[in-house]
């Protein structure tokens, strides 16, 4: 009557190497604590963590193609997770290549930003993974609890005080909001595993009835407000604006990822999700989302704001895979979700990477002190064609990809999107995919018209930028390239499993 | 039986009521202070509800961790760092019999349930028969919810570090 | 099974996560939130153990211990974060932190 | 194989010339990327050569594996591969040759610009997209060509991207042609999911297959064959500029000449009759939308007929010309005279190319003038161009053994007897020839003959490439009418039409043919002031009312036609004109943007950085959704 039926699988040595990515950065963690009383330095700490991840990445390799496994009741571990678990990883350390740049103009020891960053790469692990409420809900809050602190790092900031309390506040809320749905579906179901299954009787008591409902529709409301998904996204441009650059694409992309990924987890193995109501309630999250992110970006002039905007947008666009989802073709369903997300981490991490670049070239030396430039408008991007032309290939390739123009990543996308839905004829939403994407090139495109654009002054110095931006910088291009051209190479990875 | 049944229930029911209460006077009161202590009193009236509910293990957690530990924070930081100043101005100087009728009364039940429950055999009983024990939740917790434990330390770690970015003084001469 | 039907304790935790959310959304001093935060939590809490006590399992207060490590988690970030905006804007009014819109 | 290589060798040069750009001098970059369309030029026409002596009617070749779409019933390879047959034979030649004509102009003409070699690497990148739109063996890689020549077009448009004019032309172009091409793009996922196939071929001979067996099709799938023509249809719509998406094509005249010459007449508006031509297995059984296809056409070709009557820019004349030629095409395809469409559609590129380039030499002698009511009286002082455009002229006019005669005529015969058409668009095709010719006539006795207005200096530039590739032109226009085309391999018919040539009235032909004739003899009287003197000043206004009582006594002269004209052309032309003039499907598009901005406003101020309305509205937001999903 205590235990559950799961409850007996140990902790054996097979068990452990499939989780070992997580166990890898949950050590870097506690060994990253001994280095900060042993050495205090920038660097080191930041090659640690750099290093750290890099294991992980590797560890994280041979689980591709694994089976999946659970790892006691909590977790699963799929080769759909331990592709999302790259992502997230990679995203990761591209942005703590653009944090060490942020980060190591200052004269204080940021130890404490690097134990964040780890910290929430190990929730967005337990994320991908989690096959139970409680490993959601923690992964969820450990997510959360390590961005609240990074969105208001930069201290000195205008905005440190108000994104931090923002994203608290607001998090704060949505994940009590979520954990009220799961204690409402835990109250009518007696179980919080995923693969739990529902009693049929619920659907015959009313008041249960209603209790389980609206444990759905709460918990849903908790995980769009992670996603940003309208009308949960007040906070989104907010947020994404306050934060520094780097902590703003962490949010963009291995908060999204994982957010999406345990979502479409959820949904697959409990299918409850697929009743009705709930279609009708994701229905007008994604309508709502499509219309209102690309609204919002149209005359936007603050690029992180825009990013926001049209991280909106796309996550609308996404939800469409999970409406439409069928117990049929999971495996696409699966190929699709992971290969949007793939071609939306890529095209953001690009951006943001020109982005971080451009803020660092901005910055101007006051005295000793280095001004950060924070407020980073469309039209600093003017003329980055004629000053670096790798970085405004890069934007280019990236928003092309975002705009969901042909021969790029994102192309391809939209393309399983829109197949997907065409399968379950879900036309209303194609429309408004279709009308979403038209106000959005309304916006993408004078991104680009900007880059082309005279400059007005020349006088920002060429700084000398380091060999590890232009390996980036270049590497990125041509995976935007590369991917959009063949993008077999991405879908190869997604091997699916059988169920 | 029936009786005692009905007892726990309408013990349940009264506690709850004070919980809603004494919640209501925390979003609505003005003054920091008092409001925290209104706080402390939901607590302990959602800790007796949670006694009668079975969970004799959850009930203690919630006095001693809850209303003695996280509220002490708060209190504390209030306290420290003068953050009730700005309401204790605008506070309602009357400290009225009737205001202090209310949290005594709060007080006063909660103090008169606990005492009835103790003290009435058979209500015991009937607990000990639904109660999950703490040891049941000890198996479970290091047992199938191992995992999560471990995950629940990384949690506090990082409210450790955010709390301590946010908190630690400025670095004098340098940005950020 | 225990006395109280489930369907009350969970009438009981809305209740309670109703105020919560009225004081988020009406308080303009953060202190306050915070507090109305907590209050929303505990409110989880009570449908967490009500629902594991009605199933007689321990899951429910394992779930109500996690909360715990959360609130506790959330209650020291916010309460600093409060310092700093105490030191910065001299005041606790929410209302303040708006200078990001549009 | 050589039929791969077609489209790298203008990319290779793109990439020489967009990494290079600034490095390289003009002789060097004009040589690249005229090397690389005189190659491509050449390789077509070997690849023709090939196609009509090999037995098979097509060459394919596969070049690598783009992705596959799967679902639990189907799953549909999507290749990257090449397919020609007649039709992108047809194509390939108008583009790779027509296209090596223009960039050898080009290359002259736009010498002096600073940006000469970006802009020689947008020609040379749309040539590449516009042959994998041609060759494409499945509807995406069609669809990425698609989409290549849309972004090469607004790039080229907006070329000269330092006046304001020339940025918004460019961008209206992009966006109104994503209209059609995302109503192509719902078309073709819409023909995924309920024929599970993407390839050309495939699609093609599945729905004949079920089309001409006994069962047919089923009411499902006949109201989805519909649908997908409707939604291909929207796509060739915009591309084309037909009706109602024909806006953005006025405008694009902003680009540099040859970019008009290559782009906005010879080829890249002609994909949509490609399409329509290539999809026509699917436009066969939905004879519904073959209707409207010839209606759409020929309304097209009246309204753009008229509206080129009334223009003063003479690069805009030829613009709305071009719009109704294409109406002529796609009143063919609407018939099912598919042979002829595709015919007018290279006839149409011969000489609209001719037209459009000798126009920029003109302009170019003028200093960019382009109204034609400040030219006159070019005949005298530039013989050469003036020959060159009369005779584009003619072949537009469809005067007898020229090009456009025996490509025109061929789509008037085939009309009147047409299932889909019938004699209304018969008379539509005449009532457009007969404008076609009063247009041309007025272009030509405006700009062409009477007093100079135009005082300054010309500007003569005798560059020798300019004018060889002006002289093939019109060598092809003149003499391109008698390439036979036999294009009977692709086209599918459902069953072998008995020709009933008993119902053709026998004066069908003669009237055909007398139409251009009457427009002329129309035009010289009508115009009689612009042509022989004038005492126009500057800028006047066509001030056809003013002229009301000339036409009087033209009439009383008695042709004949008076009242007839009255009635049907002058007056609702006159109104047509004037609702034209403030072009009302333009004003559309545009109270469409102010409304979507008119939300983003609205939306912004919800938006006001106020965290607890956030909060509040976090809450309302739940309360909401549970109202709607659980009541």
């Amino acid at each position: 009557m205590l235990t559950t039926a799961h409850s007996q699988a140990s902790l054996n040595i097979e068990i452990i190497s499939v989780i070992l990515p997580q166990l890898i950065i949950a050590f870097g963690i506690a060994l990253a604590l001994l280095l900060v009383a042993w050495k205090r330095s920038q660097r080191t700490i930041a090659l640690f963590t750099g290093a750290v991840m890099l294991i992980a990445l590797v560890a994280n390799v041979s689980l591709l193609t694994i089976q999946p496994t659970a790892v006691t009741q909590l977790l699963k571990v799929d080769s759909y997770s331990a592709f999302a678990f790259s992502l997230v990883l990679i995203s990761a350390l591209v942005s703590l290549h653009m944090s060490h740049q942020f980060l190591k103009a200052h004269i204080e020891v940021h130890d404490e930003y690097y134990l964040l960053l780890m910290l929430l790469v190990l929730g967005a692990g337990i994320l991908v993974t989690s096959n139970h409420f409680a490993s959601l809900f923690l992964g969820f809050e450990l997510l959360s609890i390590s961005l609240v602190g990074l969105v208001g790092y930069h201290r000195e900031s205008n905005f440190s005080v108000e994104s931090g309390f923002k994203y608290l506040i607001l998090s704060a809320t949505a994940s009590s909001f979520m954990l009220l749905g799961i204690a409402f579906i835990y109250s009518v179901t007696g179980n919080m595993s995923f693969d739990a299954n529902v009693p049929n009787e619920i659907y015959h008591q009313q008041d249960l009835r209603l209790f389980f409902e609206m444990g759905i529709l709460l918990f849903i409301s908790g995980i769009a407000f992670k996603l940003s998904i309208a009308p949960f996204h007040f906070w989104t441009p907010d947020v994404y604006q306050g934060a520094p650059t780097p902590v703003t694409l962490l949010m963009a992309t291995i908060s999204k990822v994982a957010m999406f990924v345990v979502l479409v987890k959820c949904v697959v193995a409990q299918n409850y999700l697929l009743y009705d109501n709930v279609q009708l309630l994701l229905m007008i999250l994604a309508v709502a989302s499509m219309l209102m992110g690309n609204i919002l970006a149209l005359k936007q002039q603050n690029l992180k704001r825009l990013i926001g905007y049209s991280s909106i947008a796309h996550m609308g666009y996404l939800l469409i895979v999970v409406i439409v989802l069928s117990g049929e073709s999971l495996s696409f369903t699966w190929q699709s979700v992971l290969f949007y997300l793939s071609a939306y981490v890529v095209a953001n991490l690009s951006i943001f990477m020109v982005m971080a670049a451009i803020q660092s070239q901005c910055s101007s030396k006051v005295g000793q002190l280095l001004q950060y430039k924070e407020e980073l408008l469309l039209s600093d991007l003017r003329g980055l064609f004629w000053r670096i032309p790798s970085h405004a290939l890069l934007v280019i390739l990236a928003v092309l990809s975002l705009a969901g123009i042909p021969l790029t990543m994102g192309f391809i996308g939209k393309f399983y999107i829109l197949s997907q839905a065409t399968i379950a004829h879900a036309w209303w939403l194609i429309v408004t995919l279709v009308i979403g994407s038209g106000i959005g090139l309304a916006y993408y495109l004078p991104i680009i018209f900007t880059l082309f654009e005279k400059e007005d002054c020349t006088e920002l110095q060429a700084n000398k930028r380091p060999i590890i931006e232009h390996f980036l910088v270049y590497s990125f291009i041509i995976i935007g390239l590369l991917l959009g051209i063949f993008p077999d190479v991405v879908s190869q990875f997604i091997v699916s499993n059988p169920m | 039986m029936l009786t005692d049944l009905a007892t726990i229930d309408s013990l349940f029911y009264l506690a709850a009521t004070v919980a809603v209460i004494a919640s209501l006077k925390v979003v609505t009161g003005s003054n920091t202070v008092h409001a925290l202590l209104y706080l402390v009193v939901s607590l302990l009236a959602v800790a007796v509800c949670f006694y009668l509910m079975g969970a004799p293990f959850a009930a203690g957690l919630e006095v001693i961790v809850y209303a003695g530990a996280i509220l002490v924070l708060f209190v504390f930081a209030v306290l420290m760092f003068g953050l009730g100043k700005d309401e204790t101005i605008n506070a309602p100087k009357s400290k009225s019999v009737a205001n202090m009728f209310g949290a005594m009364l709060l007080a006063f039940a909660l103090l008169l349930e606990l005492t009835v429950i103790i003290n009435n055999a058979q209500i015991q009983q009937t607990l000990q028969a639904n109660v999950v024990s703490s040891k049941a939740v000890g198996i479970m917790l290091y047992g199938p919810y191992l995992l999560a434990v471990e995950i629940a330390s990384f949690l506090l770690l990082a409210g450790l570090l955010a709390g301590y970015h946010y908190a630690k003084p400025d670095v004098q001469g340098s940005q950020l | 099974m225990t006395t109280i039907p489930l369907f009350h304790v969970l009438v009981l935790s809305s209740l309670l996560f109703a105020i919560g959310f009225i004081g988020v959304v009406a308080r303009k001093n953060t202190l306050f939130i915070l507090m109305s935060l907590e209050v929303m939590l505990n409110a989880v809490g009570v449908a967490f153990i009500g629902a594991g006590s009605a199933w007689q399992q321990a899951d429910g207060q394992v779930m109500f211990i996690l909360i715990l490590t959360l609130a506790a988690a959330e209650v020291a970030v916010g309460l600093a974060l409060l310092i700093r905006m105490q030191k910065k804007y001299r005041s606790l009014d929410i209302d303040l932190l708006n200078e990001m819109r549009g | 194989m050589l039929l791969a290589s077609l489209p790298f060798y203008p990319l290779v040069s793109f990439l020489l010339l967009i990494l290079f750009a600034k490095r390289l001098s003009w002789r060097l970059a004009s040589a690249i990327s005229v090397g690389a369309m005189a190659l491509t030029a050449l390789v077509s026409g070997l690849l023709v050569f090939e196609l009509s002596n090999s037995s098979s009617h097509f060459i394919s070749v596969d070049l690598w594996h783009w992705f596959s779409l799967s679902s639990q019933q189907r799953m549909a390879e999507v290749n990257v591969s090449f397919y020609l047959d007649g039709l992108s034979a047809v194509m390939i030649s108008v583009v790779s040759g027509v296209g090596f004509l223009i960039h050898l102009f080009a290359a002259a003409y736009m010498k002096d610009d600073a940006n000469f070699s970006r802009f020689m690497a947008y020609m040379n990148l749309f040539i590449v997209a516009m042959l994998i739109l041609v060759l494409a063996d499945n509807l995406v890689l069609l669809y990425l060509g698609w989409e290549g020549v849309g972004l090469c077009s607004f790039l080229l448009i907006g070329f000269w991207y330092q006046e304001q004019a020339n940025v918004l032309a460019a961008r209206k172009a992009f966006i109104v042609t994503r209209i059609g091409d995302t109503s192509m793009a719902i078309g073709l996922f819409w023909l995924f999911s309920s024929f599970g196939e993407l390839n050309i071929t495939a699609v093609s001979e599945l729905i004949r297959g079920v089309g001409s067996s006994e069962i047919g099709f089923s009411l499902q799938e006949s109201t989805d064959i519909y649908w997908i023509a409707l939604l291909l249809l929207g796509g060739a719509v915009g591309k084309s500029a037909q009706l109602p998406l024909q806006t953005w094509l006025p405008d694009a005249m902003a680009g540099p000449t040859p970019v008009s010459a290559l782009i906005h007449a010879a080829t890249m508006v002609t994909a949509g009759v490609y399409l329509i031509a290539r999809m026509h297995s699917v436009f066969l059984f939905a004879p519904e939308v073959m209707n409207y296809v010839a209606w759409l056409g020929a309304i097209t070709l009246l309204l753009a007929g008229l509206a080129a009557l009334a223009q003063t820019d003479i690069k805009r004349v030829l613009a709305y010309s071009t719009m109704s030629q294409i109406g002529y095409m796609m009143l063919a395809l609407g018939a099912g005279a598919w042979s002829a469409g595709v015919f007018h559609l290279m006839t149409h590129a011969f000489f609209k190319a001719l037209l459009f380039l000798t126009a920029g030499a003109v302009i170019l002698a003028l200093h960019h003038q382009q109204n034609i009511f400040k030219m006159g009286g070019l005949l005298k002082r530039l013989p050469f161009e003036s020959a060159l455009f009369v005779v584009g002229l003619i072949c537009l006019m469809a005067l007898p053994g020229t090009s456009g005669f025996f490509s025109k005529e061929a789509i008037i015969a085939e009309l009147w007897l047409s299932t889909t058409a019938g004699p209304a668009l018969w008379w539509c095709a005449i009532i457009g020839a007969l404008l076609t010719s009063i247009y041309s006539c007025r272009l030509f006795f405006l700009a062409f003959l009477g007093n100079e207005r135009f005082t300054e200096k010309l500007h003569i530039e005798k560059a020798s490439l300019m004018r060889s590739a002006l002289l093939i032109l019109a060598l092809l226009s003149l003499f391109g009418g008698l390439i036979s085309l036999d294009l009977s391999e692709v086209f599918f018919k459902i069953k072998a039409e008995e020709l009933i040539s008993v119902n053709e009235p026998s004066w069908l032909h003669t009237i055909a043919i007398a139409t251009p004739f009457v427009g002329i003899l129309f035009s010289w009287f009508y115009f009689k002031n612009y042509r022989v003197d004038s005492n126009l000043e500057d800028g006047v206004k066509t001030n056809l009312t003013a002229s009301e009582h000339r036409f009087a006594i033209f009439c009383r002269n008695g042709l004949g036609f008076d009242s007839l004209y009255d009635v049907l052309l002058i007056k609702p032309y006159q109104l047509l004109a004037k609702l034209n003039r403030r072009d009302f499907i333009d004003q559309t598009m545009m109270s469409t943007a102010w409304y979507v901005g008119l939300w983003h406003d609205v939306m912004t101020m919800i938006q006001n950085g106020n965290l607890r309305w956030y909060l509040a509205a976090f809450g309302l937001a739940i309360m909401t959704l549970i109202g709607v999903s659980i009541l």
